[in-house]
């Protein structure tokens, strides 16, 4: 299978051993980064790998940041994915069979490796299972951003991250 | 600050649960969904656009997994929900990611922990900074 | 194989919910805690004294926390016990420390990961071999 | 406080950070091992770990393997050892405030670094409350093991370890 996959730069180590964990296994992988510890921002990565599955460059998409939260967050709002940010694996078993998820989200600091690679795992190898009732919530689900273009901007965070480089952002 | 939550059927019990728990600490709970044949679509949707009116507002999302009103909350510009199961995540959610909403699964979480979860996530303050930029970039998508 | 299973008062709710799962999945079960009103001393070392009859049993102990019913159970001669949460664990722990009882928190999972982890340590076996000699020791020690 | 540590040879890395965690907060750390990634059996450090805390060598005792399961078993059989094994904060706290648990145990490949940390500052930080009830349990859980002697025998294990050598135990 095609896997998407992005993290930022807390859990980069992490992220490689799971692109090496896939690869092995025979599929491919697009890494859309980061690829260092050097601070970045989750959402570039969230959308970047989220991109590559709505635009269905990529089958599947992977995101991991500390918690996964703000990076799966990112990901759901580009028009078309549906993402779930799992601890276990019933929820990523659930996700993908009965609301065909495409992403999936884990926090790097929260969950283990061998957990880790057990959801994935389960989330890459479970089908989705149609019926008539779960068409009808996905479609709910992917009506509720109506312009979704902006996921092919790729200027749409451009002004932030100049006043970040201004110092307008400090702790 | 109000607490706004809601559930479908299957996370009918746990909201019971949780509303009765954070009224009985002081909180200002409003109910969303005391119609229990809702499915979560409808109830991540209310609850989302309740806790959107006014910015110190918390919600409560609740279904069987919490997979898909964490997918229906987080489709608003505004929202910045967490599917969580531990308190580590509610409190680094808060701090880092200013999360206005957490999504609970009846059927993964134990009523103790997930009343811990939100007790993690309501103690404790976003902390700005650096980290404003990430939310800045959030509230540019849906 | 059967299934023994207990809880104290705490995990008795999350008990039935899961003599009544593994009994329609045709699982042969003993429900050794009838009475809601032992703790989880009480209803740990029951449970772990009828595993050890038979070689092929696995036993389910309950409380609120899992964590009382984890150090009774561990304490007997011939229990390996795995408090868990997650289904990967319960798979790791039959697989690598042929674990005979698993115990589970009532107020920390939910029913539907309970359910799973159960299933998930039902639906895999040991591996022996290396992992033999750690269980060995662990059989020297209480 | 002074804390005893212990893994197996899967989690090497993480105790290690686990270690170095704990000083930069000014604990005083007993590292009992395993030291590498060379394989080894847990319970040698299950029981090394334990034995400092009975013998108040330490005040608090950690051990992590790849579940926690077979480490923290092995430290929970040493009379006087009260331990629990946790993926959550609220258990960690429980245990140690009802039951003064002595010990906790975590799935090193089941738990990510940023929740352990938080796990162990709270199993650290809480305190035993005494109640007539818990007492009681405590009571009941120490009686269970009669004769405790065992832990003070460093060649407990010594005729497996000669048959491990011999090849007698293989996959």
């Amino acid at each position: 299978m095609k896997i998407s996959i992005g993290c930022d730069h807390i859990v980069t180590d992490i992220k490689n051993h799971i692109v090496k964990y896939l690869e092995d296994k025979g599929h491919e992988v697009i890494d859309n980064g980061t690829y260092d510890n050097v601070r970045t921002h989750y959402p570039i990565y969230g959308k970047k790998t989220a991109k590559k599955v709505v635009n269905k460059e990529a089958d599947l998409g992977i995101v991991i940041c500390g918690t996964g939260v703000g990076i799966t967050t990112s990901a759901n709002k580009i028009k078309g994915i549906r993402a779930a940010l799992v601890r276990d694996v019933s929820t990523a078993k659930y996700a993908k069979e009965e609301l065909n998820a495409n992403v999936i989200g884990i926090g790097g600091r929260i969950t283990g490796i061998g957990l880790m690679e057990e959801i994935i795992d389960t989330f890459i190898s479970t089908k989705y299972k149609e019926t008539e009732e779960n068409k009808e919530l996905i479609k709910s689900i992917d009506d509720m951003i109506e312009d979704g273009s902006y996921v092919n901007d790729e200027h749409l965070f451009d002004d932030l991250l100049e006043k970040w480089d201004k110092g307008y952002y400090h702790d | 600050m109000k607490v706004i939550i809601g559930s479908d059927t299957k996370g009918f019990e746990l909201k019971a649960y949780l509303v009765n728990f954070l009224s009985s600490e002081g909180y200002k709970v409003m109910d969303m969904t005391p119609d229990p044949n809702l499915n979560f679509v409808e109830s991540a949707r209310l609850v989302s656009e309740e806790v959107l009116k006014e910015e110190d507002n918390f919600g409560i999302v609740i279904d069987e997994y919490g997979a898909g009103s964490f997918m229906v909350a987080n489709k608003i510009k505004g929202v910045v929900c967490a599917e969580v199961s531990d308190e580590h995540s509610a409190r680094m959610t808060k701090e880092h990611n200013n999360a206005n909403i957490i999504s609970l699964g009846s059927g993964i979480v134990g009523k103790t922990l997930a009343k811990n979860v939100v007790m993690s996530f309501l103690n404790n303050n976003y902390s700005g900074g650096r980290h404003q930029i990430r939310v800045d970039m959030l509230n540019r998508l849906a």
